[in-house]
């Protein structure tokens, strides 16, 4: 955002002006304010024709769910995709970030972007910022070269492998892929593989939960199956909370009219 | 104590059919000490657009300000009203630009959308992770005691004088149960041809 | 920090260096709601335990049945909940060889109270609500602090959730702020006790991590305690 | 009370064994494959050999993610510098790339590396670059959390002058003892014999008998 008119438009990038007087305010005996976090499980595995991605949908600050169906599925370029556990603003900034990035090097370059691309520019970034952007991630996706599946560390380290989980689900859907995954599965044996990882996630992880979101990337398309599974559903209240009109106390109330009203009005021209 | 909590406050924003409501509460403090109860924590940015911001007083007016700096510059340069959609963007850059200085608040934006009329909600945590359900959305020192009370009173297409009564008491109840919120509030009801303001009768300690 | 030489050692983590801290408590989790009637009392517990972001138990009963009259909820470090509780069955045992009778509601109540006093500089990490019929057959329901503090209600919720729940009963049991003449104010009936009780635990269930799996309701009336169980979520 | 448990926290680390040996004509790599964070098994068939140009490997252990940056930096700069010149990267030239990043950075990384490869000039060499930066050439080295494991085994069983195959036999025995005893170690022993010729990939898992051996099989490399 630059315009003449306005030269007090701050820079784009990371802002630190807040740091000293929080670290002011820190040091005064105040706890440190919790962000949301994507407690998660995050899956995907490789298959017959492509990648599977897998996730669940809870967000939560701390003991409280803040969001009941959040996408952790993330859109990179048309053949990549990349789930993402930790704090949820950097894992959804960081994604949304990448994916710009990919789209100007696909342009550039007008070819399909490789997913180890993917994969060195957030492993760079992680690095750079040294595991205090706290993103962990499970990038897939497939390329001319076949299928991949990447596992990202906050940290800036990255595992390529045939099937991986993150988040705090992540053991109770390893388990799972231990104990059934191999080559070459069809893919209606690997969504029900993701699917059975993700809801052991869901059920066992308390960090985990609510419905199951799916992602599968082939060689040449794409299906996102969001809420896939509709895991767990709210119960049925036995009462109805309905209020008799004015049971709150008002004290006033004012009403601001939004219509607006055109009245075509003729004035008469003066004639000489 | 959370800086969060400094200052005390609580806002909520819920969806009802073709209209949303936000409620906000009056108290502004200092830790225990309440210093005037006056104190909205909703703005009106736009005409069918409010912004709720609880957390530490300084920073929701400056987050305030700077927001319409940047809302005023969009509309000038589109020519276009801002919908709550890319306002909320928008916000959720700016929080995350800040992601390590952050501001202390909370933000809830509640409107509808200027040319559809349909109803958005979203709120975010401080770094500008945007969440945007739909049913209700809570923030300030009182959200667990708002999460209990909006999900137990809440239900889809409610009217919007059944939204309101279903607002308000999610609210008073709560903050009656915080002793770092309320000291009144005021309700706002947006739909498409009105905004409707009440301010309601609550207990004062 | 001077004094201690610490200041010589770098500020990054040098390997090691460990400090293993042991803490005596840990949150198990769960939440309780007891409202009391006229000639009944209604108490609810969850039965998830778990610590951390693990799940120990999907059917832990939470509700302790003290008497015929009275049953005590504790939630908080399970190990706490047990061992108290297995203290107060035995006090209320040795009173009824010592008087040839069982303790009420209400003397129990204060035991509690006292029992955990005892431990006032090492607290059971407990929150606990007692329901029971008083001696005269009237509902009532006791609330405690970590270190015995005693307070008589007609309503409470506690544990996780606690905060969650609370303000939900002020308005639909105590009908706070509903703007209504104390006339109009309809009497609280059995069912519609229940109701709340389990409406309020598929909130909590909603939005409290530790909080799901399955709700188990105590009714205790003059002829009995009545037990039912309602399904939760089970993320 | 909200769960302290978070996994975010917890950094990768190639908490490792690797090894590296001389021998006429060529060197002998090894590793073990886990990958841990924490106690967790974050990757349990990790590739800690890793190419660094056509005849030049690097042996990674500490931080995961400090040693695979400086792997793809010192990749990166001697491929450049392979271009500009159109001759192969010197072992030692690499060994001095990796040294000057560890030393330079030695207060915010957590590397040990150690590099071996096979040039025109010198043959087969090994080069170690421990955790402080310093940078040594050895005919035998170990490192990581499991070398202190075997410096017994490798003290009594290493003999300067040992052909190819009693290499490989001695790095996968050091190595396989490092995987028994260490914790942070484990998986399968990978080995790398580097000669004029390229490099010849083995690995053995971690079977009783230790000999179940597949050649050319396909790995997942980082």
């Amino acid at each position: 955002m630059t315009l003449d008119s306005a030269p007090d438009v701050p820079r784009a990038g990371f802002n630190f002006d807040n740091c000293r007087r929080n670290a002011a305010l820190l040091q005064g005996g105040f706890k440190p304010p919790t962000t949301t976090k994507t407690g998660t499980t995050i899956v995907g595995i490789i298959y017959k024709d492509g990648v599977i991605l897998g996730a669940d949908t809870r967000a939560t600050e701390g003991p409280i769910v803040s969001d009941k169906n959040c996408a952790k599925i993330h859109y990179l370029a048309k053949n990549i995709y990349c789930c993402g556990a930790g704090t949820a603003a950097d894992t959804e900034m960081t994604t949304d970030l990448i994916s710009s990035q990919l789209e100007l090097h696909r342009l550039n370059t007008e070819r399909q972007v490789p997913v180890v691309c993917a994969n060195n520019i957030l492993k760079q970034m992680l690095f750079r910022y040294q595991g205090h952007i706290s993103a962990a991630l499970v990038l897939g996706g497939v390329d001319k070269n076949g299928p991949h599946i990447y596992s990202i560390h906050p940290h800036g380290s990255s595992d390529k492998l045939p099937y991986a989980t993150m988040g705090s689900g992540c053991l109770a859907a390893m388990t799972v892929f231990e104990s059934r995954w191999k080559p070459d599965l069809s893919e209606e044996e690997g969504k029900l593989l993701v699917r059975d990882a993700i809801a052991s996630g869901i059920f066992n992880d308390l960090g985990s939960g609510s419905n199951v979101d799916l992602c599968v990337i082939r060689k040449d398309s794409t299906e996102y199956l969001r809420n896939y599974e509709l895991a767990n559903k709210k119960g049925e209240r036995q009462i109805d909370y309905r209020f008799k009109k004015g049971t709150s106390a008002t004290l006033h109330t004012t009403i601001k009219d939004l219509l607006i009203t055109e009245k075509v009005q003729v004035v008469p021209m003066e004639v000489s | 104590m959370s800086i969060l909590a400094y200052n005390g406050g609580c806002v909520v924003a819920m969806r009802g059919k073709d209209c949303v409501a936000i409620a906000t509460d009056h108290r502004f403090g200092v830790q225990a000490q309440t210093i005037s109860t006056d104190f909205k924590k909703v703005f009106h940015i736009a005409p069918r657009m409010f912004l709720g911001l609880t957390g530490l007083q300084t920073d929701i007016l400056t987050v305030r300000d700077r927001l319409m700096f940047r809302k005023n510059i969009y509309e000038t340069k589109e020519n276009r009203e801002m919908a709550p959609k890319p306002f909320s963007a928008m916000l959720s850059s700016f929080l995350y630009e800040h992601r390590f200085g952050p501001y202390f608040i909370e933000p809830v934006v509640a409107g509808l959308d200027p040319k559809t009329m349909k109803p958005f909600i979203c709120n975010m945590d401080l770094i500008g992770c945007p969440n945007e359900p739909d049913d209700f959305v809570v923030a300030g020192t009182c959200a667990e005691q708002l999460y209990g009370m909006c999900e137990t009173l809440w239900r889809p297409d409610l009217e919007p004088d059944q939204l309101f009564e279903v607002i308000s008491q999610s609210m008073v109840n709560a903050f009656d149960r915080d002793a770092m919120s309320g000291w009144g509030a005021t309700v706002y009801i947006i739909e498409k041809d009105k905004i409707t303001e009440r301010s309601l009768k609550t207990r004062m300690d | 920090m001077n004094s201690f030489g610490i200041e010589q050692f770098p500020d990054y983590k040098v390997p090691g260096v460990q400090h293993v801290d042991f803490s005596p408590y840990e949150s198990n989790g769960g939440s309780i709601v007891a409202i009391a009637g006229d000639d009944f009392v209604v108490i609810a517990a969850d039965t998830r335990l778990s610590s951390g972001y693990s799940i120990h138990s999907r059917d832990q009963s939470k509700l302790f049945e003290m008497s015929s009259k009275t049953v005590l909820g504790s939630t908080g470090c399970w190990c706490d909940t047990l061992s108290l509780t297995g203290l107060v069955k035995v006090r209320m045992q040795m009173y009824e060889h010592t008087h040839m009778k069982t303790m009420t509601t209400d003397a129990v109540a204060q035991m509690l109270s006292i029992v955990m006093y005892n431990r006032r500089f090492f607290p059971y990490y407990v929150s606990n609500i007692l329901a029971g019929l008083d001696k005269d057959g009237k509902g009532a329901v006791y609330s405690y602090d970590p270190i015995g503090h005693c307070e008589r209600a007609t309503y409470r919720a506690g544990g996780t959730a606690g905060a969650l729940l609370q303000p939900v009963l002020d308005n639909q049991i105590g009908y706070k702020n509903q703007n209504l003449s104390a006339d109009q104010l309809p009497p609280l009936t059995k069912e519609r006790a229940v109701a709340v009780a389990s409406d309020t635990f598929i909130s909590a269930a909603e939005r409290d991590i530790y909080t799901g799996d399955s709700v188990l309701i105590n009714i205790i009336t003059a002829d009995g305690i009545e037990e039912r169980k309602l399904q939760l979520r089970k993320d | 009370m909200g769960p302290d448990f978070d996994f975010t926290d917890t950094p990768v680390s190639t908490g490792t064994t690797i090894m590296a040996v001389e021998f006429d004509g060529g060197v002998v790599i090894g590793a073990d494959s886990r990958t841990s964070s924490g106690a967790y098994v974050a990757n349990r068939v990790t590739d800690k050999l890793t190419q660094i140009s056509d005849k030049i490997y690097c042996c990674r252990s500490g931080s995961a993610a400090d040693t695979q940056a400086i792997a793809d930096i010192v990749a990166y700069s001697l491929n450049y510098h392979r271009n500009q010149t159109n001759k192969e990267p010197l072992v030692w030239e690499a060994a001095s790339e990796f040294r000057n990043f560890c030393y330079n950075y030695r207060d915010s990384l957590m590397a040990g590396i150690i590099v071996a490869g096979w040039d025109e000039e010198r043959g087969g060499q090994v080069y170690s670059v421990p955790l402080g930066g310093m940078l040594t050439h050895e005919a035998c080295t170990i490192g990581g959390s499991g070398s202190s494991y075997i410096y017994g085994f490798v003290k009594e069983h290493y003999r300067l002058g040992m052909e190819m195959e009693e290499c490989i036999d001695f790095v996968k025995k050091a190595v396989q003892h490092a995987i028994f005893h260490d914790g942070s170690s484990g998986g399968v022993v990978r080995i790398g014999i580097i000669t004029k010729d390229g490099i010849e990939r083995r690995l053995f898992f971690n079977t009783e008998s230790g000999q179940s051996k597949i050649e050319g099989s396909q790995s997942f490399l980082v």
